[in-house]
């Protein structure tokens, strides 16, 4: 808006306070959509948090599709801020014979300049929750039918992973206990039923976007389909005591031999609980 | 002021005082029914309109500037909207896939037996 | 009655500050109780300072933190214990509480270099005798004691190296207690690799009941070789 | 130390300033009450099994008490216009009035927690003693700290000094009647 | 105490009028004085120093992460116990003893009277009250560390049971200790908020309307009213927490029937708001530096101050957002989202006026306007950050990652360091009559900005690639240990370090500047309200003749006149033009 009244002189005279505002927000959309575009080319698009950190779970791409809109969205707005924001600090610096505007009274004018930008937060804002609220309803409200359910109860400073054995039900003889294991079938959708014996825990993968608190006493249940095999970490998000830090465990998703290659062996030796080295 | 006008003054506060000893009573014979509905209905409207006496007619606040009992009303809603927000979580005992088990714990809560106690004491299990 | 021991070791620095050390380096102390210690370069200080959070600098034990006293054991029963732990033999039960506890700490410790060191200055350190904090008859308790446990752990509770048959003399009496009821409930113990455990577990079934058990415990705890 | 202070003085928002910030102080205990209040209706809602220890609160005397607490906020009213007459002595005899009160509601309460602890009824054996002791011990706390203010003030309009903080400890005073009010029902009342 | 010293100075300077309070035994002036520009001092550097005690936390700790294990120069090795317990006191002591006593108490106490034209608060004693209750909690937190287990280790929200349990958390005494400095904290500025707003409301000077009371004020009031309305119920809690670790009851015990949830609720009802609490009195130092230095009127008074009223009033309806995935019921996570989400429209209008306030305006560079220029571009960053974290299918991964903690120092820098700094920097020659040095101000400036943008900026992504936060050593998580990541850390870390060394330049200036800075004319900047129109440094009492008010704060560059301002109290057929003799 600046380019368009290089003299500096009080312009309360011909110019209209509408027209200006429209100008003003058009300029910053323009400055907008290019700084956006900008972002996504550097930034590496739509798989940019996924090279971050890798997408290993049903819902993972869709949390990360409501970061990547939320990303371009405030973006936008802080581009364009930092633009409007840097070009005022340039051109309204001080030197001589630069005369400060006294800009009173108009409180329409004032008024145009910061709804139209008001109006295009609020419907920014609306886009947001409603992307928000869809994925968080899919993710924590509702869950698809399961394949397998396994226990999770966490206590000072460990992971008891209680999995359903061969005849994939829980609380039966053949259940599988192990300490800081994990092991899931792939692309199987596993629902899970988290507790806690002493303090609050969280139970968080994160390459599958998946976090929730163990709260002692409760028995919330969660669910995840893993849709990549291999071993990743398990942290806990919650503080937790002194070993909050040291009680990491590992998720093994496993193939279907593979997998029940586990289930046998286990099933062979069920008198070991745990027993894994630590290093 | 004059001394009769200050006399009426001090009868009506005479008179509101009867009324706000009277009003507990109420309640207490509602409780004395042994009906527990009543008693809640009687106790909510006692508590309010006690409250409404002795805020209005002992604390004057009709007299004061209009925003302070906006300021009160502010703080009584603040813990209304609290109690509203807060319930789902505390008051309900499960929920969309969370269940609190531990809210089926019994009333009366025994005593960890004292370790040092002669034989027949629990286990002591420290933690 | 718990702390008395820690007490008057974590007063130490506190103490120190009050004779008019600066703030800030006061801070430091305070904040972590065992600066003394690790300002120097010792190592085995250094990894010690790990344990320090629930044994405490004397290796006095917390029973807050389900820690028993450990000064004074020998070094080659705590290098056992330690490796059983990172090897998952010990502490790796769902129902072992402080077992559970004790395991991630073993993280902080490098390897079996620094296992060898830690327990060398665990032994080095002298045993802190805790007061009963059960009730236990030590006439009978010994009796038991004698009868059925004196074989390997030795009739004053020294231990016996070639059987890594632990100390038991001094040892705090909650911490017998509950490691009895591991070993019979198979917490502690039931593990195929765990030699030790293997024949400590019928002897611990043996025990008549609860109060056999606090007896032996409290009789143990309170004592004291002929030589001390 | 400092002298008269102008600003003291002053009354911009159209009402004394020590009246004001008698009315702020209340508006800020609103939210303390209520934070301790609105838990315990969550979990006594929640535990309809709470009843049979509410039961174990002696209605008659927390009944007893809440006439006490009226009957001493009628004698601050009362010294409120004593003191608008300008008439010292009397009011600070009847702020002294309301301020025994005060304590003989203390020693009753004491008496009734002395009672409950002798029963065991303590907030490690339910935690419905817990809040009936946190919310009862808190608004304890006010009562002291409003009986101690009475004093204080009577000292004063015995000589006829700041007669105008008559009427702000009672308007204190009858906010702490009000919050008993809502205690006596929510924890004798209702079971 | 160094106030000491400082006040010394202060007073010495030559007044006709008020002598009779220099004679005072120095006991009663310095350290029992009702002067609220005294008492706004021993705020200011009991706040200070607890900042030291603060940062020295955050070097080691941030020094930990990223040479995990290793000896911390100056420190020693970090165990676990005391990592916790350093990031705990570090969050207690940058929130609740630096942001609220530096932010709201000390400016506050110094502007409060000064900018409605009174000549000290309306209860003095209450006020010389409240700051020694604050300074017993502050003296019971630093205590909380040498008791026997160590400070209180369980993070600033203190969640139970692990707050509640001494065989959870392993610190006995710690723990209490840590509530009651927090509670008695809480008291302390009750006290002190009800004296604000009674003094703004009812001690204005004759003629000051509504829309003449300087936005800081404003502020600084609003942010009063939302603490005084939301610290009760974390009161009533703290109650209940020092019971459940002392007494036996089990308010938060689950395994008798109490109900972690809830202290959840009962913090966070509080915590939220007190993040607006601290964020208003920075935006109000911005509002009246940002016209003074680009001499131009404020853009837009009403819309700032009604934006402020709605983000205190919205801000009681979000709290939650704390607690999407920690066991709150997932329906009501769609209401806080919302209501967090839609926070953002009167946030961005504040920007949005802050922004255009520029619009055609002469800034000259200043460092106090350097430091309120970079609070607006650094606040836009903790912003925007923050709408992914409000929207709830987003933060399913970002909660209690490293990326929460970057947002949130992302908000908080600017407006705990950067806002105080702006503030101590613009009202320094007021509050002690020297000049700082403008040379040391914009080379500390730069380091500290520059350096805070090393340490944040590789955390959003650390946190984005799964470093959970309050972890002690990420030595064992195997995915979190790929070169980049250390890297990233080790960036962090170091930038950390340099910051803190930043600022002894800013000490050494401050405290150098007291003594043998260039002394300081009553209006230096030609600015408006009514502070500046009294001796610098205000003698007892303040003006020697109570001013009265004709006009709105932010009349600068008025057409009508030949001087580009035109103080608040200047009679309207008064000449303009400079006024050195604050006192006409």
């Amino acid at each position: 808006m600046a380019e368009q009244h290089p003299s500096h002189e009080r312009g309360g005279s011909g110019w209209q306070p509408l027209a200006r505002s429209v100008f003003f927000t058009t300029f910053l959309g323009a400055v907008i959509v290019i700084g956006t575009v900008l972002f996504y080319i550097f930034a590496g698009g739509e798989d940019l948090i996924a090279r971050m950190i890798p997408a290993n779970s049903s819902f993972a791409g869709d949390i990360d599709f409501v970061i990547l809109i939320i990303a371009g969205i405030v973006g936008f707005w802080f581009f364009a801020s930092l633009f409007a924001f840097f070009v005022l600090l340039y051109q309204s610096r001080r030197r001589p014979g630069h005369k400060p505007e006294y800009l009173d009274k108009h409180d329409h004018q004032l008024h145009t300049w910061i709804s139209w930008p008001h109006w295009l937060v609020i419907a920014c804002d609306l886009i947001i929750i409603i992307v928000a609220v869809k994925v968080w309803h899919q993710v924590k409200q509702v869950a698809p039918p399961a394949d397998t359910v396994i226990r999770v109860v966490a206590q000072q400073w460990g992971w008891t992973f209680r999995h359903p054995g061969t005849d994939n039900k829980l609380d039966t003889a053949d259940d599988i206990v192990t300490i800081d294991r994990l092991h899931v079938p792939l692309d199987k959708v596993v629902h899970f039923e988290l507790q806690s014996r002493d303090v609050m825990h969280d139970f968080s993968v994160p390459v599958f976007r998946l976090k929730q608190d163990a709260v002692p006493g409760r028995t919330i249940k969660g669910w995840f389909k893993p849709v990549k095999a291999g071993a990743f970490d398990i942290q806990c998000a919650e503080m937790c005591g002194i070993g909050h830090g040291l009680m990491p465990a590992r998720i093994f998703v496993e193939t279907p031999e593979q997998h029940a290659a586990f289930i046998e062996d286990s099933a062979r030796n069920a008198s070991v609980p745990g027993g894994q080295p630590i290093y | 002021m004059t001394t009769e006008a200050a006399a009426q003054e001090e009868r009506k506060y005479w008179r509101i005082w009867a009324i706000l000893v009277s009003l507990p009573l109420l309640s207490l014979a509602a409780q004395q029914t042994g009906m527990g509905w009543l008693a809640i209905l009687v106790s909510l409207v006692v508590m309010l309109t006690s409250t409404w006496f002795a805020v209005t007619t002992w604390m004057h606040v009709h007299l004061e500037p209009r925003f302070v009992p906006y300021l009160c009303i502010l703080g009584l809603a603040g813990m209304f909207m609290f109690f509203f927000m807060v319930a789902p979580d505390v008051l309900n005992h499960e929920g969309n896939n969370w269940q609190n088990r531990s809210a089926d714990a019994p009333a009366h809560i025994e005593r960890p037996a004292d370790p040092l106690a002669p034989p027949g004491a629990a286990s002591d299990t420290h933690h | 009655m718990i702390h008395t021991t820690s007490t008057t070791t974590r007063r130490a620095p506190f103490a120190r500050v009050l004779l008019g050390a600066g703030l800030l380096a006061a801070l430091v102390a305070g904040c972590h109780p065992d600066q003394r210690m690790s300002a120097s370069s010792d190592r085995q200080k250094q990894l010690y300072a790990y344990c320090m959070q629930c044994h405490q600098i004397d290796g006095g034990g917390s029973k807050l933190a389900g820690a028993p006293n450990i000064g004074g054991l020998d070094a080659a029963y705590v290098e056992n214990q330690l490796n059983k732990w990172r090897d998952g033999v010990r502490g790796a039960h769902p129902d072992d509480a402080e077992g559970l506890r004790m395991r991630p700490m073993l993280r902080t410790l490098a390897g079996t270099e620094d296992i060898k060191v830690v327990a060398a200055y665990v032994a080095s350190m002298s045993t802190v005798y805790a007061p009963p904090s059960l009730y236990g008859d030590q006439e009978k308790g010994g009796k038991v004691y004698q009868a059925s446990c004196a074989s390997c752990h030795g009739t004053e509770g020294l231990g016996n190296q070639a059987m890594m048959a632990p100390r038991l003399a001094g040892r705090n009496d909650w911490y017998l207690v509950t490691q009895l009821h591991k070993f019979r409930s198979g917490v502690r113990g039931a593990d195929p690799r765990d030699a030790q455990g293997a024949m400590m577990r019928p002897m611990a079934l043996g025990l008549a009941d609860e109060q056999t058990i606090r007896d032996v415990a409290v009789y143990l705890s309170q004592l004291k070789p002929k030589e001390m | 130390m400092s002298g008269q202070i102008i600003a003291t003085g002053r009354s911009a928002a159209g009402m004394p300033t020590g009246k004001l910030a008698v009315w702020m102080v209340i508006a800020s205990e609103i939210p303390i009450f209520g934070g301790i209040l609105a838990p315990y209706l969550m979990h006594r809602i929640g535990h309809p099994d709470w009843g049979q220890m509410a039961a174990s609160l002696n209605v008659w005397i927390g009944t007893f008490n809440t006439g006490l607490l009226v009957t001493s906020s009628l004698f601050a009213m009362l010294a409120h216009a004593a003191a608008e007459r300008g008439n010292g002595p009397l009011a600070a005899a009847r702020l002294r009035l309301a301020a025994y009160g005060g304590l003989i509601f203390l020693c009753v309460k004491a008496y009734e927690w002395y009672t409950k602890i002798a029963h065991d009824h303590v907030p490690q054996t339910g935690t419905f003693y817990g809040y009936y002791f946190s919310a009862t011990g808190l608004h304890g706390i006010h009562i002291l700290a409003g009986v101690a203010i009475l004093l204080a003030i009577a000292a004063q309009a015995e000589k006829g000094k700041n007669l105008g903080r008559v009427e702000l400890i009672g308007i204190y005073w009858h906010f702490v009647d009000v919050v008993w009010f809502f205690l006596f029902h929510i924890f004798y009342i209702i079971r | 105490m160094a106030s000491h010293s400082v006040t010394a100075h202060g007073h010495s300077e030559p007044h006709g009028h008020h002598d009779a309070h220099h004679e005072e035994h120095w006991f009663l002036k310095y350290c029992w004085s009702t002067d609220h520009k005294m008492i706004a001092k021993q705020y200011l550097l009991t706040g200070l120093f607890m900042a030291l005690i603060g940062g020295f936390f955050a070097y080691v700790f941030r020094w930990q992460l990223a040479f995990p294990n290793q000896p911390v120069p100056f420190f020693g090795i970090v165990t676990p116990a005391s990592y916790n317990m350093m990031i705990t006191q570090h969050g207690t002591i940058m929130i609740f003893f630096v942001a609220m006593p530096v932010l709201l108490a000390a400016f506050g106490n110094y502007l409060i009277p000064l900018m409605v034209g009174a000549d000290d608060m309306v209860f003095p004693r209450l006020n010389r009250a409240s700051y020694q209750v604050f300074l017993i909690s502050s003296i019971i937190l630093i205590w909380s560390f040498f008791v026997p287990g160590g400070g209180f280790g369980g993070a600033w929200t203190a969640y139970p049971p692990l707050s509640a349990g001494s065989q959870f958390n392993l610190t006995p005494s710690g723990s209490t200790l840590w509530v009651v400095a927090v509670a008695v904290e809480f008291v302390a500025f009750l006290m002190g908020g009800i004296n604000f707003i009674v003094t703004a409301m009812n001690a204005r000077a004759p003629g000051m309307k509504f829309e003449d009371v300087p936005l800081a004020v404003w502020m600084i009031v609003i942010a009063s009213i939302m603490f005084m309305m939301s610290v009760g119920p974390l009161i009533a809690g703290s109650v209940m927490l020092i019971m459940d670790q002392n007494f036996g009851t089990h308010f938060f015990d689950p395994r008798t029937g109490g109900d972690p949830v809830l202290w959840q609720h009962l913090f966070w009802f509080f915590g939220h708001p007190e993040v607006y609490v601290v964020l208003l009195p920075a935006l109000g130092f911005l509002a009246e530096i940002l016209p003074v230095f680009s001499r131009k009127k404020l853009f837009g008074y009403r819309t700032l101050l009604y934006s402020s009223i709605g983000t205190a009033c919205l801000s009681f309806f979000v709290w939650a957002h704390h607690q999407f995935i920690s066991g709150i019921d997932p329906r009501m996570a769609n209401v806080f989202a919302a209501t967090t989400v839609l926070i953002s429209i009167p946030i961005a209008e504040i920007m949005f006026v802050f922004i255009a306030t520029l619009y055609r305006s002469s800034i000259q560079f200043t460092v106090p306007m350097l430091w309120a220029l970079s609070f607006v571009a650094e606040f836009l960053v903790g912003g925007v950050t923050g709408i992914f974290l409000g929207a709830s299918g987003a933060d399913i991964h970002f909660h209690d990652t490293y990326f929460v903690l970057a947002h949130f120092h992302y908000t908080f820098f600017p407006i705990a360091i950067i806002g105080s700094f702006a503030g101590l920097t613009y009202w320094f020659p007021k509050m002690f009559g020297r000049h700082l040095n403008e040379g040391l101000g914009r080379l500390h400036f730069w380091i500290t900005i520059i350096s805070f943008n090393f340490i944040w900026m590789p955390l959003f992504f650390t946190g984005i690639m799964g470093d959970h936060r309050r972890i002690y050593s990420f030595a064992n998580f195997p995915d979190l240990m790929t070169p980049d990541r250390i890297l990233l850390r080790e960036i962090s870390s170091v930038a950390t370090a340099v910051m803190g060394v930043a600022q002894i330049l800013f000490f050494a200036n401050f405290f150098w500047s007291m003594y043998k800075g260039r002394k300081a004319e009553d209006n230096p900047y030609g600015a408006n309200t009514l502070e500046w129109r009294c001796p610098s440094p205000p003698p007892h009492g303040n003006f020697a003749v109570m001013p009265t008010v004709y006009r709105g704060p932010y009349e600068y560059s008025h057409p009508d006149r030949e001087s580009d301002f035109w103080p608040q109290d200047e009679p309207p057929v008064g000449q303009g033009g400079l006024k050195p003799e604050g006192a006409h």
